[in-house]
């Protein structure tokens, strides 16, 4: 089968791939570029668990054409943690229990992260709006809205 | 139009594990030689935290560190028999197999530390931080670490247990359905308070207060997390879900998830929660498990105030809109119940 | 904002709370996994060449397969392979004849007819998923339509169409007698007769999905040594390794599952269906297969929360006293079986819910249509009884005008209470949370019901005691379908008597192997077991089960009257499930002994009601294959 | 079957290539779904590297391309009209790629920018240089064989719009649903040409032309909005379907209206 060669920025790594025409984002991705972490919950683009960043504003990866991304670059959880520390989002939802099964966690993060990068002191309507993209089948939301503002309060040197 | 409040109250028990037994669970403990446990079980975690619990049972019943215990899941190479994560059996069947493998694992090092000591291993207690120590004597001690290189290096002795939890298959009786449930019950009662919109037919629900007697709080973290995301989960089974809206036809059933509907991050209730805790006795350290009943009262429970707030008994689950709304027609209107 | 508080105020006698780790707010084992995206879940786990098996499924409820033309499917691009079901070594099984319980009715891949909407009757694998779809829509299935049935109540109708011939009254049988399983405690008739209110209503549960975010799925692959490899997502994984070493008739020991994470379940991933179905996918092309579900199949194929129906009619006195409920109760299993029949008797375990109600009957139906198999749900058989129950209390509070939670705290089972299915209750906490959770919402209730406990009142004079209970023998297997039964509610005439105080011997866990494998008793944190004589005592061994089990002797405390039968051993209950059996009499009367009630029930043959092929479990040892 | 992506240099070449078995590559929300899940009836994509996405005046109205996101009218302070109905279209992620044209062709019970643009009387360019008004766009769509190049949006006055989805999900979820409403003249007490659209309440957005006629120079009062609330599902097309029965949405959606007409709650 013909293949496209295509290339992207895949947190902060040149990468390469190619790919089958019609491929969306997350299976590229995943499979192609060997990174694990957007999760397929649906490919319907209405769980969020594939969410990526690209060029910086959230996108559903399974609703990605995957040539469209040309030169493009791309944040998913697999870059969030810098090096061994973890990004303080990391750091709320797991002192915050706020995952169970951990599938909608990595797309639930990078929802979050837009939302901070954006906007650092959201308000509580500001962080479900964020993340009102993404289905959480175990929390019932609560703690993961406490977490992302909590890690936001961490953030700019205040408490919780 | 007019926004009706409404209250309502249901309490519940539930049977943990499958009742007519045969459903074992196994679980394998070794130490590392420098006396870190690895639990090998073939449980599963989809997020009730199977292995965070097992974990600190294992921890507790060895009498070392949570930090120096690492359970794996599930691997049928390694990992022995059993049944699965399901009718919320893994606390209860697996925290047990896991106490009686720890407990072996616990009586061998016991026995290494005693030879290294020259003591009875009667004589020897754990505290929790690595150590071991004759009992009323926290001086006379050797680390874990040590015993488990003794014991390998030195003495030939694994530090090892093997644990299995069955309660052997029954039935129950053709003609009077007798049967031992055996397991224990967890128990809970929960108040609702909700509005409707008689216009529309909308609830919203407003607040949970609940009670929740789990046992034992085996971590109160995890059961915080079941509890809250289960009562959202009963929220979302009284109002919003089905895969037949026309049941028993099957047209129109949802295929995403924005036709399968649940409640938002938007539609968070206040819920305030009361854990009890009365241990059972079969049970690990006496916890329940309260993964599976904590979504069960809030269904009744919402249909109970949907009637106090606006006179419609909703027996047809999910309580929709639309149903209420027939309802009021039916009734030529809201009939709001007594203030509770 | 929400609030947890911990009561320890209450029960505190009971507990050691001063245990190191249990009761820790310990984080969890996995959760860096989580946040850093490192957890593998089955999907996480990339092979080369990996191929994607897709299912080609049934556009009808209920129709007979003709031919299926795969000429064209095998044609397309990228297609390595078209399985249909003779590609299945064993093509029959039912998920628990792990543990020996129902007959195996339900083929990996239908082909003789389709019994759902959804259900499966071939697969495309091929080099990537688009090409296995495009594959599937290639594939023709001639299909002659069938009546198909929908409604559970419908489905009992003798001229209903016949679902699965496996089941051929459309109902699991139980016991090899009854199309129904019963409960029997007292005498219902009798007291609704003296009753100040009968309360009657029906409920009924919608199906619902489970609804993890990640969908069931599996990938198997060619390991060394003529092994296969799963990685799957399965919340029993034995189940699942046993199912696929049954279904594709191979040693357990070719099998090598990797799972233990899963990325949610609530019930929805118990049905090993995907596991094999990969494994045989592995077998054929010798190759990497993943076979998932998409999130159309995971709502609409894959087994719900089944929509179960209960009626319940409760006998109630002036002062909210209950002294009696009846239910009727219908499960929705779907074409097939599963985990249902199973459910019923857990369910019915459950009744009157957590009230000690002195007269309780039920019948609880499992009944077969033209609908999506239901499997467990977080709730397992209780869920919709729960509904049922808690929204007639409301009922019978309104009946005769009390406060809800005091009706509740009114009839609340205590410890030493009699329950419906003939053991003890201990342990209980209903009055407890009854009324903390008032507390909580300020729902004030009387100072008479603040002041009940479960510690106290339970288990006197009659609230101890087991009644004497009516009987029945009606709903035979193949009453209703022969149109000699209509009614499915328990009897309103009662033909035999189980004498008052007759219970059986309870079931406790299987002792441990050996004393090392007990933790110190001053080191498990409560006090209950010291204080009832530390862990359950040993039991005599049971008897071996691979040896014929005679028939357990007849209660001899049973009146002459009685119609009351021990359940009949394995060998007695092989019925032939072609031809209803007629109507057996009842055994004969057995004479009265004298010393009354105290041969207990013994539940001494191994789970095995409704077995055909005995022996099938792959977990039972040699010697208990018969 | 296999799929082939074709990309050209300009909207007017991809309309062009557009054939039977080719479908147009927007925003992607409703393509690639339909990709992931296998649909057959097309086994082209077409693309255009010319992606219009500026929100420009022109003359009495405003000209969106028709490849701007719902995240893009939300950053334009001259559609700040159509804010309300953008920030509801989806999440965060999906108001970052789906596109204005694309929502052109979003069935029920998707569309809810284009039961804005129906209320609003928008006029839709299409890449050949047709214009189509929005109506009979929507009326026309199931046959259509083009790529929609800009959709232009007269200019209303303050307060003169409304929108309103009705969703049992929040702060996201599916419309059961949604209604737009212009009133011309609203602040004078006295309504001139109203126009009010329905999605979800037939296969395209629809007017609900009888309740238009019946609110022309009424007041918003109680009393005076009642006739057109009784006729307001006239000539809808509402339908049994995963959200809601027919039945329902004819009850509710005179309740609706009123509450967007009054400001109601919820």
């Amino acid at each position: 089968m013909a293949r496209t060669p295509l290339t992207f920025t895949l947190n902060d790594a040149e990468t390469g791939v190619f790919v089958v025409p019609g491929s969306n984002l997350l299976d590229v991705l995943r499979r192609g570029a060997g990174d694990l972490t957007p999760k397929q919950g649906c490919a319907q683009g209405t769980c969020g668990s594939c969410t990526v960043l690209i060029d910086g504003v959230p996108h559903l990866s399974c609703l990605t054409l995957a040539e469209t991304v040309e030169g493009r670059r791309i944040d998913t959880t697999g870059g969030l943690a810098g090096g061994p520390d973890l990004h303080p989002l990391q750091q709320a939802v797991m002192e915050g229990f706020a995952a169970q099964c951990g599938f909608c966690t990595a797309g639930m993060l990078m929802a979050a992260k837009a939302l901070l990068d954006r906007t650092p002191n959201p308000t509580r309507d500001e962080v479900i709006e964020a993340i009102s993209g993404n289905l959480c089948r175990c929390t019932g939301y609560e703690p993961i809205v406490d977490a992302i503002l909590t890690a936001s309060a961490r953030m700019q040197g205040r408490t919780a | 139009m007019a926004i009706h409040k409404g209250r309502g109250f249901a309490c519940i028990n539930y049977p943990i594990g499958m009742n007519l037994g045969g459903d074992p669970a196994q679980a394998l403990v070794h130490s590392t030689p420098d006396g870190k446990f690895m639990v090998a079980l073939s449980a599963i975690d989809l997020g009730q935290g199977m292995k965070s619990v097992t974990r600190q049972i294992a921890s507790e019943t060895l009498g070392v560190p949570v930090e120096d215990v690492y359970v794996d899941t599930a691997d049928s190479d390694t990992g022995p028999h059993d049944m699965g994560s399901f009718a919320s059996r893994g606390t209860h069947r697996v925290g047990n197999a896991v106490i009686r493998a720890s407990a072996e694992a616990r009586k061998q090092m016991l026995e290494a530390a005693a030879e290294e000591l020259e003591v009875n291993a009667s004589d020897l207690d754990t505290d929790g931080k690595g150590n071991i120590h004759v009992k009323g004597a926290p001086s006379r001690s050797i680390t874990v670490a040590d015993t488990a290189m003794a014991a390998q290096f030195k003495q030939g002795r694994t530090l090892a247990g093997r644990g299995i939890f069955l309660i052997p298959p029954s039935d129950a009786d053709a003609e009077t359905g007798e049967m031992t449930p055996v397991t224990c019950f967890a128990h809970a009662a929960l108040v609702i308070d909700l509005e409707v919109d008689d216009e529309t037919g909308d609830v919203e629900v407003k607040e949970i207060n609940s009670a929740y007697e789990v046992g034992r709080a085996l971590n109160p973290k995890l059961v915080e997390q079941q509890l809250i995301g289960g009562a959202w989960m009963g929220v979302s089974h009284a109002l919003y879900e089905t895969t037949e809206p026309q049941y028993p036809k099957r047209d129109h059933g949802p295929q995403d998830f924005n036709t399968y509907l649940m409640p938002g991050p938007g539609q968070i209730v206040p819920h305030n929660i009361a854990v009890l805790e009365r241990p059972a006795e079969d049970a690990p350290f006496g916890g329940k498990g309260p993964g599976e009943m904590c979504a069960n009262p809030v269904l009744p429970a919402v249909a109970n105030a949907i009637y106090n707030a606006v006179g419609i008994r909703c027996d047809r689950l999910p309580i929709t809109p639309e149903k209420i709304l027939r309802g009021l027609r039916a009734n030529g209107g809201a009939r709001p119940q007594q203030v509770r | 904002m929400s609030s947890t508080e911990f009561r320890k105020d209450l029960f505190a006698d009971e507990r050691d709370d001063t245990l190191k780790e249990i009761g820790k707010p310990t984080i969890r084992q996995d959760i860096l996994g989580h946040v850093t995206g490192r957890t593998k879940y089955f999907d996480d786990h990339l092979f080369d060449g990996l191929l994607h098996m897709r299912a080609v499924r049934s556009p009808h409820h209920h129709a007979r397969i003709r031919r299926i033309d795969t000429e064209a499917a095998a044609r397309m691009p990228g297609v390595r392979r078209v399985v249909t079901a003779k590609d299945v070594p064993v093509n029959l099984n039912t998920l628990l004849s792990l543990i020996n319980f129902g007959r195996d009715d339900e083929p990996l891949c239908a082909h003789d007819k389709v019994r759902f909407l959804g259900e499966t009757v071939a697969w495309i694998i091929a080099d990537t998923e688009r090409e296995a779809r495009d594959a599937v829509a290639q594939v023709r299935v001639d299909y002659e339509p069938l009546p198909h049935v929908l409604d559970v109540e419908e489905a009992l109708k003798p001229d209903a169409p016949v679902v699965n011939e496996v089941y051929p009254n459309n109902t699991f049988d139980y016991h090899g007698k009854y199309d129904h399983q019963k409960l029997r405690f007292g005498d219902v008739n009798a007291a609704f007769a003296r009753a100040d209110h009968v309360i009657e209503a029906e409920y009924q549960m919608s199906p619902i999905e489970q609804a993890p975010i990640e969908t069931c799925g599996a990938i198997a692959a060619p390991e060394q040594n003529g092994r296969f490899v799963c990685h799957t997502n399965t919340q029993a994984l034995f189940f699942s390794l046993g199912t696929t070493a049954k279904l594709l008739d191979t040693p357990s020991s070719r099998l090598h599952f990797i799972g233990g994470t899963a990325g949610g379940g609530f019930g929805g991933k118990v049905d090993s269906i995907v596991e094999p179905t990969a494994v045989l996918g592995a077998m054929l092309t010798g190759r990497p297969v993943k076979f998932a579900w998409d999130r159309y199949e995971e709502m609409q194929v894959g087994a719900p929360r089944g929509g179960e129906r209960w009626r319940i009619k409760d006998g109630v006195m002036r002062d909210g006293t209950i002294i009696a409920r009846e239910f009727t109760g219908f499960f929705d299993s779907g074409a097939y079986m599963r985990l249902s029949p199973y459910a019923i008797i857990k369910g019915t375990g459950h009744l009157p819910g957590p009230y000690s109600i002195p007269n309780v009957a039920s019948n609880v139906y499992c009944v077969v249509a033209n609908r999506t198999p239901a499997t467990a749900m977080r709730g397992f058989g209780i869920t919709a009884v729960d509904f049922s129950i808690e929204c007639h209390m409301d009922r019978v509070a309104e009946a005769v005008g009390m406060n809800p939670i005091e009706l509740r705290i009114l009839n609340a089972y205590r410890d030493g209470d009699m329950k419906a299915h003939r053991r003890k209750a201990k342990n209980t906490a209903l009055i407890e949370c009854c009324q903390v959770a008032a507390g909580k919402a300020g729902w004030s209730i009387s100072a008479d019901a603040m002041a009940q406990s479960s510690l106290r009142g339970g288990g006197l004079g009659e609230r101890g005691a087991i009644p004497e209970t009516a009987t029945d023998e009606e709903g035979r297997i193949g009453e209703r379908r022969a149109g000699r039964t209509r009614d499915t509610a328990p009897s309103r005439q009662p033909t035999g008597r189980v004498p008052a105080g007759h219970a059986g011997q309870a079931v406790t866990a299987a002792p441990v192997q050996n004393p090392d494998m007990e933790i110190e008793i001053e080191r498990i944190g409560h006090r209950i077991a010291a204080q009832q004589g530390a862990a359950p005592a040993p039991r005599a061994p049971q008897p071996p089960a691979g040896q014929p089990t005679p028939p357990r002797a007849a209660p001899p405390a049973a009146a002459p009257q009685s119609s009351y039968a021990p359940p009949p051993s394995p060998q007695a209950t092989a019925p032939t499930y072609q031809q209803p059996p007629a109507p057996t009499p009842p055994p004969a009367p057995t004479p009265p002994t004298p010393p009354a009630a105290s041969e207990p029930y013994k539940p001494e043959q191994p789970f095995s009601r409704g077995v055909n092929r005995p022996g099938t479990s792959r977990f039972l040892s040699g010697t208990r294959r018969r | 079957m296999t799929l082939a992506v074709e990309t050209y240099p300009t909207l007017r070449e991809a309309a062009q290539a557009l054939g039977d078995r080719a479908r147009y590559l927007g925003g992607g929300t409703l393509l690639m779904r339909a990709v992931n899940y296998g649909d057959q009836s097309f086994d082209r994509i077409v693309r255009s590297r010319e992606v219009d996405r500026t929100v420009r005046s022109e003359g009495q109205g405003i000209r969106i391309g028709a490849g701007a996101t719902m995240a893009d009218v939300l950053a334009s302070r001259d559609l700040i009209a159509l804010h309300s109905v953008a920030r509801i279209v989806g999440g965060p992620a999906v108001r970052n790629m789906a596109t204005v044209g694309g929502n052109l062709f979003a069935a029920s019970p998707y569309g809810d920018f284009a039961t804005a643009l129906l209320a609003l009387d928008a006029t839709v360019q299409m890449a050949d240089g047709q214009n189509l008004p929005m109506e009979s766009f929507l009326s026309g769509r199931a046959r259509m064989r083009g790529i929609v190049a800009s959709v232009t949006v007269p200019r209303v006055g303050e307060g003169e719009f409304r929108f309103a989805k009705v969703s049992r999900i929040k702060p996201k979820g599916v419309s059961m649903m949604s209604l737009a409403a212009v009133l011309p003249g609203v602040g004078s007490g006295r309504l001139g040409d109203v126009r009010i659209a329905f999605g979800t309440m037939g296969p395209t957005p629809l007017r609900a032309k009888a309740a238009e006629q019946a609110l022309r120079g009424r007041g918003l009062t109680d009393a005076e909005i009642e006739p057109a609330l009784k006729v307001c599902c006239d000539g809808l097309q509402p339908a049994d379907d995963e959200l809601a029965t027919e039945w329902y949405r004819r009850e509710v959606a005179p309740v609706h209206l009123k509450r967007l007409l009054l400001g109601g709650r919820r």
